[in-house]
C-alpha cells in the first residue's frame, strides 16, 4: 500500500508563478501513457528513460521492463526478478538493467529476447554504464563490478568500504579514456582502470564531520562529468570539486550539499544542491555565475537541457525552463501531480520525455514566445 | 617554573566556594616543594572536583598562586519540544548527569546530553530531529539553561530487502524482522519504525534461523541502511550468504565428565545424521553445563567444537567438558526483609551455608520464595568470596509485597445483596511467616465469623499446625434455593507433613455442630430428614488431604500443577454419619510471557453409611461466579418444587485464558480472563416418592445433564478483597435453570 | 508415611587424590590451590586448618570425614592427619 | 544542633539569603519540616553559595531525618560532605548520615543493609574526629550496632545448628566471635560452637572451645550442658 504512505506526506509545495514578462516558454503535453503494474517508484532516484533509434525502453515500479514505440505503444515487456529504480540502458541493440534483488540482464532491444543474466552480492542501484567490452554497474554492499557485455561473467570488481549509514542513490560510473571515475558513499571520488579495475587514484571530495551518524553522511551520489581532462564530482553535505582527470589533484572545490547529478551544456555547469537552489558554475575555476533559489526548498529530482534551455523537474511535478545565462525561471508547468521520476529527456523538435512518479510516461512539446 | 619549597599559598578568583574547601583539594602544603610535575598533579585534582572551570598556578616569590574561575550554579533547566520521551524520562537521565538545578554547570555535560539525546532520536528513526541549547548567565554566578528540540516526522520505512536468499522466500525471512515495510497494522505494531536494536535482533534472528537448519557457514555479509535526501524514508539491504547445508557426522564428550559418561549423553540434543542446529548446541552446553552445576562446579563451561568437512558437508561435534573446581557457598546474605525475618526467608533455601554449590537446589529455593506469595521482587546473586577461589557468598535481596488486609468494607454480590463483611488477615503476621486472620461477614445470606492461624514451619523440617474456629448463621431464603435456616459452628485443627518435594498431606480432626430450622416452603426431603434426625446434630469429622502444588504463585498462577484428593468423613460418636471424596486438579500453562492458560476439574460425591442417608445441608452446590459463573449462587442441580437442592455428587470442568488488561499490562493487582466451564449437580432424585425426593448413589453425570456457560471474566485484588466481576452465557440453558449473566462480587463472601 | 527431609551436606570434598599431591614443606597458598580453602575456620589454631565433610541423609544417620592440616610457624606446611578414607563416625545424633 | 554560622562580610548576598533563610529556620525549630525542607531547597537555588546555603544544607538533611525520610537525610548529607569538606561542621554532616542510616534499623532479624552502612559511617566520624561532640554518642550506637549484627549471626547459627548443618552453625558461630567479639551473644556462640564441633566429632576443638567459653564465662548456664566444671585451665 504504498500509496498510503504519500498521501500522509505533506504535499509537495507550488512554485512561486513566474515573474512579470518573464513566461518565455510554455510546455504542453503531447500524449500520456499509463505504463504497466501498480507503481511504487522513489522520488529519490532518477530513473533513466533510454531511447534508441525509435524506440523507448524503460523500467516501471513493480519489475517490469517495457519497450515502446516512439508514439507510446507497448512493442514488449519483459517481468524483471525484483524492480529497476534506476531504469536500463540501450547500446547497439542491447538493453541491459540492474535490479534490487542483485541481478543485471541483457535483452536483444529489437524483440526483447533474454541474451543472459548474472546475480551480484546486492542490489544494482546505478543504471548499467556501457563502454566497449565494458559494462559497469554500483551495488549496495560498495561493489563496483565490470560485466563482460557478451555473457555478464564478472571481469572484475572494486570495493570501498560503506559508513553505517549511507545515502539511497549511487553515482552512475563515469568512463573516459580508458579509465572508470566512480563516486562512493565514503566522500570519495575513485579513479580505477577499466581494463583491470586497479586503483589509480582517490580524492576525497568531502570528509565526515559531526557528531551523529546523520552529519556524517558524505555519499558522492551523483555522477561525475568530465569537462576538458576535469572530473568534476559534488557530494552530500559535502562539496563540488574539479580534480585533474590523470593525477587527481584538486583545481578547485566550493563547499555545497549535492545528490543528484549536475548538467554541463554551452560551456557552464549547472547544478541543483540538496536544499533546491539552482546554480550556474564556471567549470574552469568553479566561480559561480548566478543562482537562483527561488525553488528553495523544493525537492529538484532532475536537471536537463533541451533547444538552449536548461530544464529541471521535481517532486511536485512541475517542469521548469531557466534561462541558462539569466538564471531566472522563463517557464514552468506541472506536468503530473505524482512528483517527476525522470531527468528529462530532450528528444529532436523540441519535445521531452519525462515519467512521472506514479507511472506515467509523458512526451512534452516546449514552445518558444 | 623552577621547583621552590611553598612559603604560602594564594587563592584567587574564589567568589563563593570557601578556601578550605580548596585546600583541602590540594596536594601540596606549606612548606613541601613544589615542580612543575606536582603542579599539574593540583590542577588535575582541582579539576577533579568539578567546581572550577579553569584552574592555573604560579609563582610570585615563595607564595604559591592558585588562580581559579569557578563554574557556575544552574538555577534553572527548562526543556522544550520532547514529544518522543516522557519528560521524566528525560529528567533522570539529566539528574544521573548531575545537571539538575542547584548543582555545578559543566559545558561538557550539556554537549553530552545533547548528543546522547540526538543519538536516542536516529535510534528511533527521527533523522530530521533538531537539538540546541541557551545558556543564558545571571547574577552571582549563576545560569539558566533552556534546551529546546525540534523533532521533526520520524523515518518510516520504505523497503527492507534482503539479497541472496535461494533458500527461503524473501517473505518468510523479512518475518523475522520486527522492522520492515508500512503493513495495515504498523500504526500498532510501529514495525516501520527504523531502530538500529530492531535491525541488529533482525538479523541476529536471521542468522539462527539459518543455524538451526543446517547452514553452518551462513553469514549475513553486509547491512545497508540508507536514508532518502529528505530523511523521510528508510531502505534497508541485508546481503546474506547461505551456504551449504550440513549434517552432522559424529558426536563426542571430551574432558573431565565427572559424571558416567551415559548420564550426560541423555543430554545431548543433536545426533549423527541430524541437520546442524546452533539452538540445539547451545541448549546442549546449558543441560550439561547445568548438570554439573548441581554437582558444586557452578564455573562448569562446555565448548562445542566443531570439525567441518567441507567436501561431504558433514560436521563431527567434540563437546569440551572443563568442570572447573567445586565451589561452595559461604554465606547466604539476605537483605531488603523489612518485614520478614531472616529465618522466614532463610528457611524456604535448600541450598545451606557452607555446602556445595547446588544450581537446581538454589532455582528450586527462588521458587519456593515465590511461593509463599509474600514477595514480589526476588534477585539472587553469586559473589566469588575474595581471597577463597572455590567460593561464593549468595546474595538475596527481596521487596516484600503487603501481605495482609485490614479491610472493613462494603461487599455486593448478586447471591447475597449488600454484604459488610471486616477481616484482619496477616500471612506474614509480625513478619514470622505464620498466618493470623479473624473474618467477620454480614450479609443477605446471614453471618459468618471465622478465625484461623496456621505456622508453616511448627517443625523446622516444614510440618505445618493450624487451627481455625467458625460461626455461621446462614438463611438460604433469600437465595432461588430450597430455604432453610441453618446455625453451624465449630472448630478443626490441621497437621500438614510434607511427603515429597511439592507434595503435602494435610491430616485434620473436626467438630461441629450445626442446627436446623425449617420454613414452610421447605421441601419436603428436608422436613423427612428433620423429623427423622432432629433439628441440631453435630459431626466430629476426621479428613486426609493428599495436595500437589507445583504453582508458581498462589495469587495469579501462571505455570504448574494443583492437584488435590480429600477424604473427610463424620465418625461415630457423633450423630452424623457420611463419607465424603473430592477429586481436584488444575493445570497451568504460559504461552507467552503474558498470556497464560488453564484446564481444571473436579469431582466428588458424598455418600451416608450406617442406616443415616446424607444430611442435605452438607450437600455440594455448584454455580456462582466463582465456581460456575452465568449460574445463580448454588442455583445447578436437580430441583425440588422449584428448589435446587445441591446433590451428593458434584462435577466441574473448566477451561481458562488469563491476560491482562490491556495497558495495564505490568500491573501485578489485575487479571483478565476467558472461560469455558461445565458442571452439574445430581444424586438426588426429585421426583422419587411422589416428589419428597430421594437419594439415589449413581455416580457419574449423564451429559445431558452438564450445563455449559462461556464468558470473560475480570479479577482485581483490591485493597478490599478480590473483586470478581463476570459476564457469562449458558449455552445449553434448560427450562426452569436459573442463570444470571452478570455477577459481581467484592471482598470476600463465605 | 514420613516426612519429606532433605540431604544435608556441608563441609568441603577432599579427595585422596588431591590429599597425594600434598608434600611438607608448601606454603598456604600451595595447600589452598590444591584442597581448596576450608569451609570451616578454626578461631583457636592460625596454623591448623581443618577440612570437614558430612553428609545427613535424610533418613540416614550423620556421617562425617576429617582432615586437620598442620603449618609451622612460618606457614610451612608440616603434615596432615584424619580420618581421610571414609571413616564411619558414630551416630552422635543421640543427645 | 549546631548554632548559626557567623555572618560573612559580602553585603548585598548576605541580606537577602538570610531573608529566606529566617523563616526557614523558624519551620524547622517548631518542627514543620516539610515547609522548612520546601524553603531552604528554595533558598539553595537562588543563593547556591556562602553560609547560608551550607546551613541550610545542614538543616535539610537534619529535617528529612527528622521526618524519618532516612535515604533523603543521607542524600541531602553526602551532598555538603562533597561540597564542603573543609567546613568546620562537616563532622555534624557525618553524624548525620550515619543516625540517618541507624534510625533504618529494624532489628537483628531484619535487613543488616542500614546496620552496616551505619557502622561504616560512624567508623569514618570517630577515626576522623576522635574527640567531636558527636563521637560519644556515634561510639555507643556503634556498640548497639555490633549487638545487633552479633544477634543476627548466633540467631542464624542456631538456625542451621537445628537443622543439622553444623558447618555452617560454626562458621557463623565463629563470625560472631571474631568480629563481634563484645555483644553479648559471644557467650551463646562459644556454646554453640562447642556443640557443633562435638556434633562433627571434632573433640579437640569443642574442648577448646568450652575451655574458652568456661574462662571468659566462668559462671555461664551453659557450662553444665558441656560437662565442663567451672574454670578449666586456659587454651
Amino acid at each position: 500500500c504504498g500509496v498510503l504512505s504519500w498521501f500522509t506526506s505533506t504535499p509537495p509545495k507550488a512554485p512561486p508563478p513566474l515573474a512579470k514578462g518573464e513566461h518565455k516558454v510554455s510546455f504542453s503535453t503531447l500524449w500520456q501513457a499509463r505504463l504497466y503494474g501498480d507503481w511504487e517508484l522513489e522520488p529519490y532516484q532518477v530513473t533513466r528513460i533510454a531511447v534508441g533509434h525509435g524506440q523507448i525502453v524503460l523500467a516501471d515500479g513493480s519489475g517490469h521492463l517495457m519497450n515502446l514505440s516512439e508514439g507510446g505503444r507497448q512493442r514488449w515487456m519483459r517481468r524483471l526478478d525484483g524492480h529497476s529504480p534506476r531504469g536500463p540502458s540501450v547500446a547497439d541493440g542491447i538493453v541491459y538493467v540492474g535490479t534490487d534483488a542483485g541481478k543485471v540482464y541483457a535483452f536483444t532491444e529489437a524483440d526483447g529476447h533474454k541474451k543472459w543474466e548474472v546475480q551480484l552480492s546486492s542490489e544494482v542501484l546505478t543504471p548499467v554504464t556501457v563502454t566497449a567490452g565494458h559494462l559497469l554497474v554500483q551495488t549496495v554492499d560498495g561493489r563496483l563490478w565490470s560485466l563482460d557485455p557478451g555473457d555478464g561473467k564478472v571481469q572484475w570488481t572494486f570495493s570501498m568500504n560503506q559508513p553505517t549509514l549511507t545515502l539511497r542513490g549511487l553515482a552512475t560510473p563515469l568512463v573516459r579514456d580508458g579509465v572508470v571515475y566512480e563516486g562512493f558513499a565514503d566522500g570519495n571520488l575513485v579513479a580505477v582502470s577499466l581494463a583491470s579495475g586497479a586503483e589509480l587514484w582517490r580524492a576525497p571530495v568531502a570528509i565526515a564531520h559531526g557528531d551523529n551518524e546523520l552529519a556524517r553522511m558524505v555519499d558522492v551520489a551523483a555522477s561525475p562529468v568530465d569537462w576538458h581532462n576535469e572530473i568534476i564530482a559534488g557530494a552530500y553535505q559535502g562539496n563540488l570539486a574539479a580534480y585533474g582527470a590523470r593525477s587527481g589533484t584538486q583545481d578547485w572545490s566550493r563547499p555545497m550539499s549535492i545528490y543528484q547529478t549536475p548538467v554541463i551544456f554551452n560551456k557552464h555547469l549547472f547544478v541543483a544542491d540538496a536544499q533546491g537552489r539552482i546554480s550556474a558554475i564556471d567549470p574552469a575555476s568553479g566561480t559561480v555565475l548566478w543562482r537562483n533559489d527561488s525553488l528553495n526548498g523544493h525537492y529538484i529530482t532532475g536537471l536537463g537541457a533541451c533547444d538552449g534551455e536548461l530544464l529541471a523537474v521535481d517532486s511536485g511535478g512541475y517542469l521548469y525552463a531557466i534561462d541558462p545565462q539569466g538564471g531566472h525561471r522563463i517557464g514552468q508547468e506541472q506536468v503530473s501531480s505524482s512528483g517527476i521520476q525522470s531527468t528529462p529527456v530532450c528528444l529532436p523538435d523540441q519535445q521531452i520525455l519525462l515519467m512521472s512518479g506514479a507511472g506515467t510516461l509523458y512526451r512534452v512539446k516546449l514552445e518558444k514566445r | 617554573f623552577a621547583p621552590f619549597t611553598v612559603k604560602n599559598i594564594e587563592i584567587r578568583g574564589l567568589e563563593h566556594i570557601a578556601p578550605g574547601t580548596v585546600y583541602n583539594y590540594l596536594p601540596i602544603h606549606i612548606g613541601e616543594e613544589i615542580d612543575d610535575q606536582k603542579a599539574q598533579e593540583a590542577i588535575k585534582g582541582l579539576y577533579a572536583t568539578g567546581f572550577f572551570k579553569d584552574v592555573s598556578i604560579a609563582r610570585s616569590g615563595d607564595t604559591m598562586l592558585v588562580i581559579v574561575q569557578e563554574r557556575p550554579i544552574i538555577s534553572s533547566i527548562k526543556l522544550e519540544g520532547v514529544k518522543a520521551f516522557s519528560k521524566d524520562e528525560i529528567n533522570s537521565t539529566l539528574k544521573g548527569l548531575g545537571l539538575v538545578d542547584r548543582r555545578i554547570f559543566n559545558r561538557a555535560m550539556l554537549d553530552q546530553v545533547v548528543q546522547g539525546l540526538q543519538e536516542q532520536y536516529n535510534g528511533m528513526g527521527y533523522y530530521a530531529a533538531k537539538i540546541d541549547t541557551h545558556v543564558e548567565t545571571l547574577p552571582r554566578n549563576r545560569v539558566a539553561i533552556r534546551i529546546d528540540v525540534k523533532e521533526g516526522e520520524q523515518a518510516t520505512i520504505k523497503q527492507l530487502n534482503i539479497v541472496g536468499n535461494k533458500a527461503f522466500s524473501e517473505s518468510k525471512l523479512r518475518g523475522l524482522f520486527s522492522l520492515g515495510a508500512p503493513t495495515a497494522l504498523s500504526f500498532y505494531t510501529k514495525n516501520d519504525r527504523y531502530s538500529r536494536e530492531k535491525l541488529m535482533d533482525g538479523l541476529e534472528k536471521l542468522r539462527s534461523f539459518y543455524m538451526d537448519r543446517g547452514y553452518l557457514d551462513f553469514d549475513v555479509e553486509s547491512s545497508q541502511v540508507q536514508v532518502t535526501p529528505d530523511r523521510r524514508y528508510v531502505f534497508i539491504t541485508v546481503n546474506i550468504h547461505e551456504g551449504p547445508v550440513y549434517h552432522i557426522q559424529s558426536v563426542q564428550l571430551t574432558g573431565n565428565l565427572i559424571v558416567p559418561k551415559a548420564e550426560l549423553e541423555k543430554l545431548v540434543e543433536v545426533k549423527a545424521g541430524d541437520l546442524f542446529s546452533r539452538s540445539k548446541i547451545t541448549d546442549t552446553n546449558s543441560a550439561i553445563a547445568d548438570k554439573l552445576g548441581d554437582l558444586g562446579y557452578a564455573f562448569a563451561n562446555v565448548t562445542p567444537v566443531p570439525k567441518v568437512d567441507e567436501k561431504t558437508r558433514e560436521v563431527a561435534m567434540d563437546f569440551q567438558v572443563d568442570p572447573g573446581r567445586q565451589v561452595y557457598i559461604r554465606h547466604i546474605e539476605i537483605t531488603g526483609n523489612d518485614k520478614s525475618r531472616d529465618y522466614v526467608v532463610r528457611r524456604q533455601f535448600r541450598q545451606l551455608e557452607g555446602a556445595l554449590y547446588d544450581g537446581a537446589l538454589v532455582r528450586r529455593s527462588k521458587e519456593r520464595l515465590q511461593q509463599t506469595g509474600f514477595y514480589d521482587k526476588i534477585d539472587t546473586k553469586t559473589i566469588p568470596v575474595p581471597g577463597h577461589p572455590d567460593q561464593l557468598d549468595l546474595d538475596v535481596s527481596v521487596s516484600e509485597r503487603p501481605t495482609g488486609s485490614f479491610s472493613i468494607g462494603v461487599g455486593y454480590s448478586n447471591a447475597q445483596g449488600i454484604l459488610f463483611n471486616g477481616s484482619i488477615s496477616q500471612n506474614n503476621f509480625m513478619g514470622t511467616g505464620n498466618a493470623l486472620s479473624f473474618s467477620a461477614n454480614v450479609g443477605g445470606l446471614g453471618t459468618s465469623y471465622n478465625l484461623s492461624f496456621t505456622d508453616p514451619y511448627f517443625t523446622p523440617d516444614g510440618i505445618s499446625l493450624g487451627f481455625n474456629l467458625y460461626r455461621n448463621d446462614t438463611n438460604l431464603a433469600n437465595l432461588a434455593v430450597a430455604p432453610y435456616r441453618e446455625i453451624e459452628y465449630g472448630g478443626t485443627a490441621t497437621l500438614g507433613i510434607p511427603v515429597l518435594e511439592y507434595v503435602y498431606d494435610y491430616m485434620s480432626l473436626g467438630y461441629s455442630s450445626t442446627t436446623i430450622d425449617l420454613t414452610s416452603a421447605s421441601p419436603l426431603i428436608y422436613t423427612n430428614y428433620v423429623n427423622t434426625f432432629g433439628p441440631t446434630n453435630n459431626a466430629i469429622i476426621i479428613g486426609n488431604d493428599l495436595v500437589y502444588d507445583s504453582r508458581n504463585s498462589p495469587i495469579f498462577p501462571t505455570k504448574g500443577v494443583y492437584g488435590s484428593l480429600s477424604l473427610k468423613a463424620s465418625v461415630p460418636p457423633a450423630s452424623l454419619r457420611w463419607y465424603k471424596a473430592e477429586l481436584r486438579g488444575d493445570y497451568y500453562h504460559p504461552f507467552t510471557s503474558w498470556l497464560s492458560g488453564k484446564i481444571g476439574a473436579r469431582y466428588g460425591f458424598i455418600n451416608g453409611y450406617g442406616g443415616k442417608n446424607v444430611p442435605f445441608f452438607n450437600n455440594f452446590y455448584l454455580g456462582g461466579p466463582t465456581t460456575l459463573p452465568g449460574y445463580q449462587t448454588y442455583a445447578l442441580g436437580p430441583q425440588v418444587a422449584g428448589y435446587p437442592v445441591g446433590g451428593t455428587r458434584e462435577a466441574l470442568v473448566d477451561a481458562d485464558l488469563y491476560f491482562p488488561l490491556p495497558g495495564l499490562a505490568d500491573n501485578k493487582n489485575f487479571r483478565m480472563s476467558l472461560f469455558v466451564a461445565s458442571g452439574w449437580v445430581y444424586g438426588v432424585d426429585p421426583n422419587a416418592n411422589n416428589g419428597a425426593g430421594s437419594y439415589s448413589n449413581g455416580y457419574f453425570p449423564s451429559l445431558g445433564q452438564m450445563r455449559t456457560t462461556a464468558g470473560i471474566g475480570f479479577l482485581w485484588i483490591s485493597p478490599l478483597g478480590p473483586l470478581r466481576l463476570s459476564i457469562a452465557a449458558p449455552l445449553n440453558k434448560q427450562p426452569g435453570d436459573l442463570t444470571q449473566p452478570l455477577q459481581f462480587t467484592v471482598g470476600n463472601n463465605f | 508415611c514420613n516426612i519429606y527431609r532433605v540431604n544435608v551436606q556441608q563441609g568441603n570434598v577432599v579427595t585422596t587424590k588431591e590429599l597425594a599431591e600434598l608434600h611438607p614443606g608448601m606454603d598456604q597458598l600451595q595447600v589452598r590451590t590444591i584442597l581448596g580453602s576450608p569451609l570451616l575456620q578454626d578461631p583457636w589454631h592460625p596454623d591448623q586448618w581443618v577440612y570437614v565433610y558430612s553428609l545427613k541423609p535424610a533418613y540416614g544417620t550423620l556421617e562425617v570425614r576429617k582432615i586437620y592440616v598442620l603449618f609451622d610457624k612460618d606457614g610451612k606446611l608440616l603434615g596432615v592427619q584424619g580420618d581421610v578414607k571414609a571413616a564411619a563416625a558414630t551416630a552422635t545424633t543421640a543427645s | 544542633c549546631a548554632g548559626g554560622p557567623k555572618p560573612e562580610k559580602q553585603s548585598e548576598n548576605h541580606d537577602s539569603a538570610r531573608v529566606m533563610f529566617d523563616p526557614a529556620k523558624q519551620a524547622m525549630d517548631r518542627g514543620d519540616y516539610s515547609t522548612a525542607i520546601k524553603l531552604f531547597e528554595d533558598l539553595e537555588a537562588r543563593y547556591p553559595y556562602g553560609p547560608y546555603a551550607e546551613q541550610a544544607e545542614l538543616d535539610t538533611a537534619y529535617s528529612y531525618y527528622q521526618r524519618g525520610e532516612s535515604d533523603a537525610a543521607v542524600a541531602a548529607a553526602e551532598r555538603f560532605i562533597k561540597l564542603h569538606p573543609a567546613n568546620p561542621y562537616v563532622d555534624y554532616a557525618w553524624y548525620l548520615k550515619g543516625i540517618a542510616y541507624y534510625q533504618a534499623i529494624q532489628g537483628a532479624e531484619w535487613d543488616p543493609d542500614p546496620a552496616e552502612k551505619a557502622f561504616a559511617t560512624f567508623d569514618i566520624l570517630v577515626k576522623r574526629w576522635p574527640n567531636t561532640a558527636y563521637a560519644a554518642d556515634a561510639r555507643q550506637r556503634m556498640a548497639k550496632i555490633i549487638d545487633i549484627l552479633g544477634q543476627r549471626n548466633l540467631d542464624i547459627c542456631k538456625f542451621y545448628y537445628v537443622r543439622h548443618a553444623y558447618v555452617a552453625a560454626a562458621d557463623r558461630c565463629t563470625t560472631v566471635i571474631t568480629r563481634y567479639q563484645l555483644s553479648p551473644a559471644r557467650e551463646e556462640a562459644l556454646y554453640y560452637l562447642a556443640r557443633s564441633y562435638a556434633r562433627m566429632n571434632l573433640k579437640g576443638l569443642a574442648q577448646n572451645t568450652a575451655a574458652i567459653l568456661a574462662y571468659n564465662y566462668p559462671r555461664s548456664k551453659y557450662l553444665g550442658e558441656l560437662g565442663v566444671s567451672g574454670p578449666a585451665k586456659g587454651p
